[in-house]
């Protein structure tokens, strides 16, 4: 997985997403809210990342960045070797059926007064030159891989329930047999008797058709599940992106540590990771803190965490965090004082 | 919120000299002629002195020019002469109007106070109708009394004024002799009796448009107020134990008012700009009854002027709908 | 022979004093409705009746005429005449006394000044008077002392009745006036609005094209008169509403020019509270032929001109017809009922200037089919006539108003039973009467084939009024299509009698030959079809005592006589 | 599987089941089966209806009569049968009141839509909508009317050209609230999931605005034209009463309401049948209008 | 059971049922619970299982039409909430009765300000004057956790974060020291981290002021972390109810043991797929007749198909106290085998 000689099907580097505040009688330009604020990494062809964070944290921008549904303010979003972020519009028009999204609400994200086959046909009509017979049979045949009755082709959506739904958006995401989907929070309207469905289904899929995905969502536990390797997002900036098994098993960015203690295990058999209280809320991503984005509500800030932003540095392989408690691999001194911190941490 | 203010009031100057010169040269272009209302004996070249007299013999461009600096620079200026005795205005001429050769703003202001009592009090009217029927007939969604209220603005949009108008004359000037036909615009209210005069003259003309403006709002108000209904907030609060009248007279009205509020400051500037037709049927002289006089008689400086006016006024209202908007809705801050 | 009229005339209208006449001002107040509201108290700057009527209580001229068209003093000792040497025996001059002692509202006397400062001010040409005509011919006006105005003219005038004769030239102050001439003019508000006159009452109050109110002049010729205290004129509206507020309400008094529909005429009478009256004066509903082509294929400024004949109008034989298909009586009932007569002329009063042709009056649609049928106007298969595969289809353009569409309709009846195909066309009448010579919907371009509209001669004379049929006369390019000839008539005959006419001194002599100029453009060439004579139609209320139309001058003629019944 | 193929519903089952839904509505059946009515009426009215020709005279005789057998509704003051007039009016401000609104709702629908979708041509679009609601509507209808009559009344005859120029000019002075209202709903849908769905999958804004966004502004639309339609054939009258609409002996309700108001006091139903035929459109084309949204909307048509 | 004081709210044989233009739908069939005083109930289930609709039946708060009340008792100490008077049931709404609700954002009143909005039931029940409220208004901001409290009552919803708003929520809705709070999903709209604040709020609150609640999730970890005892609903019933220990030790109900095993745990082992109950939850048209569970059920026999199961508690079954589930299986596991394949 972490073979340097292949390379990776999806690399972002250094993505900016900014959305412009212009003010004054004037409307200049006086701001940005900083939705995504230099975000890289990279994803492996059959891989899942996971992206969590609380929302307002950008991952969802990333997401839609990442297939330019936003234009990307810098950075380079580069999939099977062409730069997304500055491909012409035809071009990008004829890169669309390798990427596609799953999006989060399967009501929101269907036209309403389409029926099943229409929204499932649209990106062949789009992309192809088939006949509606042709599509129509494609149409069913993605029907039947996401687990729909061939009976519901010329219902409407809301005739549907939220799985269905759901499911209804995959089968549009595969029409074109894409390599990379973006899941974009796409079990978070869902009950959990439902979730596990999608999710089953998610799996399925990449496995029979080899899919690569960005598992965007707040459900650490479902992401736990699904994903290989985990991005913590938080405020617009990655804090930590590690292999799923380390990160669950011992988070070492402050945030990363805080978000896993505050999700409540439905066993309580099991034992209970110490809770951490964060206090206050999310800094508005319009003024970020000066130092550190977490530094406002960080239980282990120091002095450097408020005047200057950690980059994202590999501390122990295969695990980048941006804080000052750790230094980059090559230093020794610095993860052991990590380990330190960290060992304060875990009994606060 | 100032600055969203000061930066529509700054867009809102080259809009609205696009206007007055679309508008000029509009009513320019119209067809008719100031001499149309000159007999027929009146022989053809004492008719060219006369358009000559008026200053409609120039070139259209000049004219607006001339136009524009008296309507930005010397009508201003007169009116702050007026008021505090200066002299900017120069005894520069004013805009004039061919139809009477008396200060186009000078007949406006005569006509101001008969037009907002009357459009006003029926605009005033038509709000008061509206909003109860609006907000019972959504409280009571589908109960005999919407249905009703649905007829009632119905009939309300497709019924123009110049039928019921006329009707309501039949049925309470003629037939029942309550009131006159006629709108004494000399009347001033000094004692009991001058304002019970007041109020009989007004009656036909409010009835008249206050149908016509509840009907439209009623819909508003009703639309609005259903959307607001099946909010959170409103079981909010019930959950707190408020009674029914608390709940819709202060959670969910207070909150449907807003669009209702804009609806109805959009509406204002037809208040200024009278109802052509009712004015006219009841004689109420006032700004509509100018402009349709003007248009008859091809009185340009008139129309123009008046037409510029309203432009202003809906220009303004629109922006005064934004800000008003923004004061009562909480959540909205234009930045 | 004229002046005993005239004095005759006078001791008339002075006669209808009622002896129950009190004093000046114990009556209350009178009120007027006018469906046009009044734009201006000076005729000087606008000839809408509206204007002048209201202008005419408070203004007057020298002299004015009665109900029967009679000229009659007003501000002068006597009529002058050519008998007394008021006018002088080569008829270029007419000399006219003042009252004594005559003095306007704000106590001033007036003098010879006052008339000479009103002729200089009309007769200025940055002015743009609207009663210039007024002043047509005059060399000069000059006082000869305080209380003698002279006018002489640039050559012999048959008939000096014009200047500071009837309501349309009255006399203004010139003190009040001296700082307005010439381009002033019309920036003069305040004099414009509030003029200062001899009349019964004067302004104290104006809103522009609303409201006029009056109270009675104290200065007032007459000690005993006027009857009322004050005067209120409302205007706004249209016809209806000022004839249902005198017949019906009881609002207002008097209701000046409430022409409306026969039927609702008979049942606002019923009401029992007013009664309507008609002044006939001499406006003629009238249809014009269009004697050139206004075929929209021929280029601009070709179109209507006397360079190509109207392909089928120019032959008299389908005048004629045109003519005979129409039952004018009907017209009459239909749209004016009590205010109309069918005629055939277009100078159809006074009764000693028309012609006694009645020709027309009776429909013969036979006669009528008979010369279309002699003109080689056949009917084709459809029932509309045609000659050389042309069809006979016939452009018939008007006003907007609601009788002149009755009267489009039922004529497009009649011709349409004679095989003729009618288009429609109603104009809006600030376009049609607007002489724009950028529309094509004006009634001088006449760009249809034949059109409807009413005219009038002004006064009793007809002779301006004839004169308009010239052919010098005809609108066209050249002359920015300003002409009053608008069917194009052109007959070397008919230029050569209106010269005669234009110096003939005669009365009779001259209403001989008017009568003669009546008929050629009528009966004998048919080029204009006259319909309906017009009255005008008012209405006042029973209590309003002493009124007596005037189709000659303003209909408030004699207000200062009116009082109320009590 | 094959058998499950055929047992798929056709599509037209969602025609029937808009009729399904539309007919649950009281008030649109009501409006429904109104104009219907209406428009049978004026389309073979004249087929069923031709009272003989009279002369002047004999039609004279029987002017303003009162509603008998003989003449349904009465006669108007020359006489003429006002059923006939009726008639052919109607047919004239149907047709004005369907087409100018019709002209005003596209044209207003696709000034919203450009200016909702593209942010660069919201300002310029927005500002010529404020500037014709600012604009004196009568000037410029009389403008246009003088500008194009004659050269209408000679392309397609006095009658054709005067009914499109009229249409014309009543819709493009009517069509900016639709424009308002519709890049209202344009600007809110843009940020729907589904329209940035459409663009994940690469559909160009051609398709998105048409197959997204232009389905789902039915409703707002519906309400706007059914207020169109009243106010276009209530301008053509005040049109034909300023002189600028058909030639005067051509009928619409909306004139023959004009006329009627001076007989109103004397024979009231010369007022009567025309306001009844305006206000009867207005009022079924409103309810219809509701019942159509809701049919429309597969979300309630669902329910 | 007997030996404890009366329970502050008993509800007994609720039935509510929803009239649409489709038919009726039966959101509550036949739900009977109890909640003692100082005691946290939890309430799991899907959406659309019937426990929002339940909790809101109990206080009138159902628009009706559509919603209509067939039967049932609900006993707030003396008072029998379906039988009082509107007006009566409104001096218990807010007073005796608090509600949080699901969205802080759309649950309060946009155009006014929380000071105003938390006062209304001061006033309203309380009698307080404008003064008295306001200064019970801070006390009661500065009990659920908002800094600078004073200050804070001239602002309007919008410019507090979520779970600031949520405070307030549990400042109206504990304003007149309520006997029995109801809390409709209170964190679900919430970040994990600022659910787990409000968490430990409620926590020490109840601690503090000793009232019941009644707390409505559908996420299970939120019961296990707050609830001393928990419902299970599913199609408009209970069809589990046990001490939260005693749920998740023992579950009994074939829902309740799916549920537990669909959600992947976050520390335990990593299992390679989820555990899915098939299917989707019934809408119920009917009065249930059958389990309605029985078509995802994996034990499903033809006695599910003919006849809803009732409640069986300690008395019947081998539960631990104050456990009992509806299920004929569970009552009767005999052919639960071959079912099982």
């Amino acid at each position: 997985m972490f073979d340097a000689a292949t390379t990776p099907l999806v690399q972002v580097d250094g993505l900016k997403m900014y959305f412009p505040i212009y003010s004054g009688i004037l409307r200049r330009h006086t701001g940005n809210v900083k939705a995504v604020d230099g975000v890289s990494f990279n994803i492996q062809a059959g891989e899942t990342l996971g992206l969590v964070g609380e929302s307002g944290c950008g991952k969802s921008t990333v997401g839609r960045a990442l297939l330019r549904l936003y234009e990307p303010t810098a950075g380079a979003v580069v999939i099977e070797g062409e730069d997304i972020a500055k491909l012409t519009p035809e071009a990008l028009r004829r890169k669309r059926p390798t990427m596609q999204m799953v999006f989060q609400d399967p009501q929101a994200s269907l036209n309403p007064r389409m029926t099943l086959a229409d929204i499932i046909s649209e990106p062949l009509v789009e992309h192809t030159k088939w006949n509606a017979d042709r599509r129509l049979e494609r149409v069913y045949e993605l029907m039947d891989a996401v687990g729909l009755n061939r009976r519901f082709a010329n219902r409407f959506p809301h005739e549907f329930s939220g799985g269905q739904r759901q499911r209804i958006g995959i089968a549009r995401a595969l029409a074109l047999n894409p390599k990379f989907i973006v899941c974009d929070e796409p079990i978070a309207a869902l009950d959990v008797s439902i979730q596990a469905q999608v999710v089953n289904l998610l799996e399925d899929l990449q496995e029979k058709l080899g899919l690569t995905y960005l598992f965007i969502s707040h459900d650490l536990s479902m992401v736990r599940h699904i994903a290989d390797r985990v991005a913590v997002m938080y405020l617009g900036r990655i804090a930590e992106l590690s292999p799923r098994d380390d990160l669950f098993a011992k988070p070492l960015h402050p945030y990363a540590e805080a978000l896993l203690s505050a999700v409540n295990e439905p066993d309580p058999s099991l034992a209970r990771r110490p809770r951490i209280i964060l206090k206050g809320d999310v800094p508005s991503p319009a003024r970020p803190p000066k130092g550190c984005n977490f530094s406002t509500r960080c239980p282990k800030a120091f002095a450097r965490c408020h005047v200057e932003k950690p980059e994202l540095q590999e501390v122990e392989p295969g695990r980048h965090v941006a804080c000052f408690l750790y230094a980059p691999q090559t230093g020794s001194t610095g993860t052991s004082e990590a380990k330190e911190h960290n060992q304060q941490g875990e009994y606060q | 919120m100032l600055t969203f203010t000061l930066r529509r009031l700054l867009l809102a100057i080259p809009t609205l000299l696009v206007i007055s010169l679309v508008i000029f040269l509009l009513v320019d272009l119209a067809p008719g002629s100031p001499m149309s209302e000159i007999p027929l004996t009146v022989p053809p070249d004492v008719r060219r002195k006369m358009m000559e007299a008026l200053g409609a013999d120039q070139p259209v461009f000049v004219r607006y020019v001339l136009w524009l600096r008296q309507f930005f620079w010397v009508e201003p200026a007169t009116l702050f002469d007026g008021w505090f005795g200066t002299n900017w205005a120069g005894g520069e001429q004013r805009i004039l109007s061919w139809q009477s050769r008396a200060p186009v703003f000078t007949i406006i202001g005569q006509r101001i106070p008969q037009t907002l009592t009357v459009i006003g009090t029926a605009y005033l009217v038509g709000v008061m109708i509206a909003l109860p029927i609006g907000i019972y007939s959504a409280y009571r969604q589908y109960s005999l009394f919407d249905q009703l209220g649905t007829l009632f603005a119905m009939i309300g949009f497709s019924v123009p004024t110049f039928f019921s108008g006329t009707l309501i004359i039949i049925i309470f000037a003629v037939t029942l002799g309550w009131f006159p036909t006629k709108y004494d615009t000399n009347l001033s209210v000094t004692d009991w009796p001058s304002f019970v005069k007041q109020l009989q003259q007004m009656a036909m003309p409010v009835m008249t448009l206050g149908l016509a403006n509840a009907a439209v709002i009623s819909r508003y108000m009703r639309s609005s107020m259903l959307d607001n209904m099946g909010m959170d907030y409103v079981r909010t609060a019930r959950a707190k134990g408020l009674t029914e009248r608390v709940v819709v007279l202060k959670h969910v009205l207070r909150n449907s008012m807003i669009p209702v509020v804009t609806v109805i400051a959009l509406g204002i500037p037809s208040i200024f700009g009278g109802a052509i037709i009712t004015e006219n049927l009841f004689g109420v002289n006032g700004i509509g009854a100018a402009l349709i006089g003007a248009i008859h008689a091809s009185d340009l400086p008139m129309v123009q002027t008046l037409a510029f006016i309203f432009a202003v006024l809906i220009v303004s209202f629109n922006l005064i709908a934004d800000v008003l908007y923004g004061l009562l809705d909480p959540r909205i801050r234009y930045d | 022979m004229k002046l005993k009229t005239a004095l005759l005339g006078a001791a008339c209208a002075l006669s209808f004093a009622p002896a129950a006449f009190a004093d000046r001002g114990t009556d209350g107040e009178v009120k007027f409705t006018f469906p046009q509201a009044v734009s201006i108290m000076n005729p000087f700057l606008s000839s809408g009746t509206k204007d002048v009527y209201a202008a005419s209580l408070v203004l007057e001229p020298l002299a004015g005429f009665d109900a029967d068209g009679v000229i009659i003093p007003k501000l002068v000792t006597e009529i002058p005449t050519l008998e007394n040497g008021g006018i002088s025996a080569d008829l270029t001059s007419i000399t006219w006394k003042l009252l004594p002692d005559l003095k306007w509202s704000d106590g001033s006397p007036v003098t010879a000044d006052d008339a000479v400062f009103t002729a200089a001010y009309c007769m200025d040409p940055a002015g743009g008077c609207a009663q210039l005509s007024k002043f047509d011919g005059v060399a000069k006006v000059e006082a000869v002392d305080a209380s003698t105005v002279k006018v002489t003219f640039t050559g012999p005038k048959p008939n000096p009745y014009t200047a500071f004769v009837g309501a349309l030239s009255p006399i203004l102050q010139k003190a009040q006036f001296a700082a307005c001439q010439g381009a002033a003019a019309p920036t003069c508000t305040d004099p414009n609005n509030m003029p200062i006159g001899t009349g019964p009452f004067k302004v104290t109050g104006f809103t522009v094209n609303d409201t006029v109110t009056l109270a009675m002049n104290d200065q007032y010729r007459d000690p005993a008169k006027p009857a009322f205290a004050s005067a209120v004129i409302k205007g706004g509206g249209d016809a209806e509403g000022s004839a249902r507020a005198v017949m019906e309400t009881g609002e207002f008094d008097y209701a000046w020019n409430t022409q409306i529909p026969p039927d609702s005429q008979a049942s606002m009478t019923a009401a029992g509270k007013g009664e309507f009256v008609v002044a006939f004066g001499t406006l003629v509903e009238r249809i014009e032929m269009n004697m050139t082509d206004p075929d929209p294929a021929l280029p601009e400024g070709e179109r209507s001109t006397a360079k190509h004949p109207h392909p089928f109008l120019s032959d008299i034989k389908v005048r004629t017809a045109l003519s005979k298909a129409i039952d004018r009586q009907i017209l009459s009932d239909v749209g004016y009922g009590a205010g109309g007569k069918p005629t055939c002329n277009v100078v159809p009063a006074p009764d000693a200037w028309a012609s006694d042709n009645t020709g027309c009056i009776a429909q013969d649609m036979e006669g009528a089919k008979k010369l279309l049928d002699e003109a080689g106007w056949v009917p084709g298969a459809d029932g509309i006539r045609e000659k050389d595969g042309k069809k006979l289809h016939v452009l018939y353009q008007s006003t907007v108003n609601p009788i002149r569409q009755d009267f489009q309709a039922l004529i497009k009846d009649w011709w349409t039973e004679l095989g003729v195909d009618v288009e429609l066309k109603a104009i809006d009448p600030s376009v049609f009467f607007g002489g724009d010579a950028g529309s094509p919907d004006t009634f001088q371009k006449f760009y249809a084939d034949v059109e409807m509209y009413a005219n009038n001669s002004d006064g009793t004379d007809p002779e301006t009024y004839l004169s308009q049929y010239q052919c010098v006369n005809a609108p066209s390019p050249e002359n920015q299509w300003q002409g009053e000839n608008m069917n194009r008539f052109c007959d070397p005959a008919y230029d050569a009698k209106v010269k005669v006419l234009t110096t003939t001194v005669d009365v009779a002599e001259r209403q001989k030959i008017a009568k003669e100029l009546n008929d050629m453009v009528t009966k004998d060439s048919m080029t204009v079809i006259p319909l309906v004579h017009r009255g005008t139609l008012s209405a006042h209320s029973n209590t309003l005592g002493g009124v007596k139309i005037n189709a000659w001058d303003s209909e408030m003629w004699n207000v200062a006589d009116w009082f109320r019944v009590k | 599987m094959i058998e499950v193929i055929t047992a798929i519903p056709k599509p037209e089952s969602a025609l029937r089941a808009i009729w399904h839904q539309f007919r649950s509505h009281k008030g649109a059946v009501f409006g429904l089966v109104v104009l219907s009515l209406l428009i049978i009426a004026v389309v073979i009215g004249p087929y069923l209806w031709h009272p003989e020709k009279l002369t002047v005279v004999e039609a004279l005789k029987s002017k303003n009569k009162g509603p008998s057998l003989r003449f349904p509704l009465g006669t108007d003051q020359l006489g003429r049968d006002m059923l006939q007039r009726m008639i052919a009016a109607g047919k004239v401000s149907l047709a004005v009141g369907f087409v100018a609104m019709m002209i005003a709702i596209i044209f207003g629908t696709l000034i919203g839509v450009l200016a909702g979708y593209y942010r660069r041509l919201d300002g310029p679009l927005m500002r010529l909508t404020d500037m014709f609601l600012a604009l004196p509507l009568v000037p410029l209808l009389l403008v246009i009317m003088m500008l194009f009559r004659d050269r209408a009344a000679s392309i397609l005859g006095p009658e054709l050209g005067a009914f499109t120029l009229i249409v014309f000019a009543i819709g493009i002075t009517s069509w900016m609230q639709a424009a308002r209202i519709v890049r209202g709903e344009v600007l809110a849908l843009k940020e729907r999931e589904y329209v940035l769905a459409a663009r994940s999958i690469g559909s160009a804004s051609r398709r998105i605005i048409t197959r997204h966004i232009l389905p789902n502004v039915v409703s707002p639309v519906m309400v706007a034209a059914t207020l169109g339609i009243a106010e276009a054939i209530i301008t053509e009258s005040v049109l034909s009463f300023l002189g600028l609409g058909f030639p005067p002996d051509f009928p619409t309700w909306g004139r023959l309401l004009f006329d009627g108001l001076s007989y109103m006091q004397v024979y009231p139903e010369r007022v009567i049948w025309p306001g009844l035929a305006i206000s009867l459109t207005v009022l079924s084309v409103n309810y219809i209008g509701d019942g159509l949204r809701d049919a429309l909307d597969p979300r309630i048509r669902g329910r | 059971m007997p030996d404890r004081a009366a329970p502050i709210l008993d509800v007994r044989g609720l039935k509510t049922v929803f009239r649409t233009r489709g038919g009726e739908i039966h959101a509550v069939n036949d739900v009977s619970f109890h909640l003692e005083r100082g005691e946290l109930l939890g309430v799991v289930g899907e959406s659309g299982s019937g426990k929002s609709v339940t909790m809101m039946s109990l206080i009138g708060l159902l628009p009706s039409p559509p919603a209509e009340i067939r039967a049932g008792t609900v006993m707030l100490g003396d008072l029998d909430l379906l039988k009082i008077t509107p007006e009566q049931l409104r001096n218990v709404r807010g007073a005796k009765v608090g509600f949080i609700f699901q969205d802080p954002m759309t649950s309060l009143n946009p155009v006014f300000n929380i000071g105003f909005q938390i006062a209304e039931p001061l006033r309203r029940h309380m009698g307080m004057n404008k003064a008295q409220a306001k200064a019970r208004a801070v006390e009661l901001l500065e009990l659920v956790g908002i800094p600078d409290a004073a200050k804070r009552l001239g602002d309007y919803p919008h410019q507090f974060s979520g779970g600031m708003r949520q405070r307030v929520m549990i400042a109206i809705a504990l304003a007149c020291d309520p006997d029995v709070l109801i809390a409709d999903e209170p964190t679900t709209a919430l970040d994990v981290t600022i659910q787990a604040q409000i968490l430990e709020l409620v926590k020490e609150l109840r601690v503090k002021l000793g009232m019941a609640i009644i707390w409505i999730t559908h996420d299970l970890g939120v019961i296990a972390a707050i609830a001393d005892r928990v419902m299970v609903m599913y199609g408009g019933q209970i069809v589990e109810q046990a001490p939260v220990k005693d749920l998740f030790a023992n579950p009994q109900h074939p829902y309740t043991r799916a549920l537990l095993k669909t959600i992947p745990s976050l520390t335990g082992a990593r299992e390679k797929r989820l555990q899915v109950i098939e299917g989707q939850p019934p809408i119920m048209t009917t009065a249930p007749s059958a389990c309605a569970f029985r078509a995802r059920c994996i034990h499903a026999f033809e006695r599910c198909e003919v006849e809803n199961p009732k409640r069986h508690g300690v008395d019947q079954l081998a539960l631990g106290l104050g456990h009992d589930v509806a299920c004929h299986w569970v009552a009767a596991p005999v052919p639960a085998e071959t079912a099982d394949v």
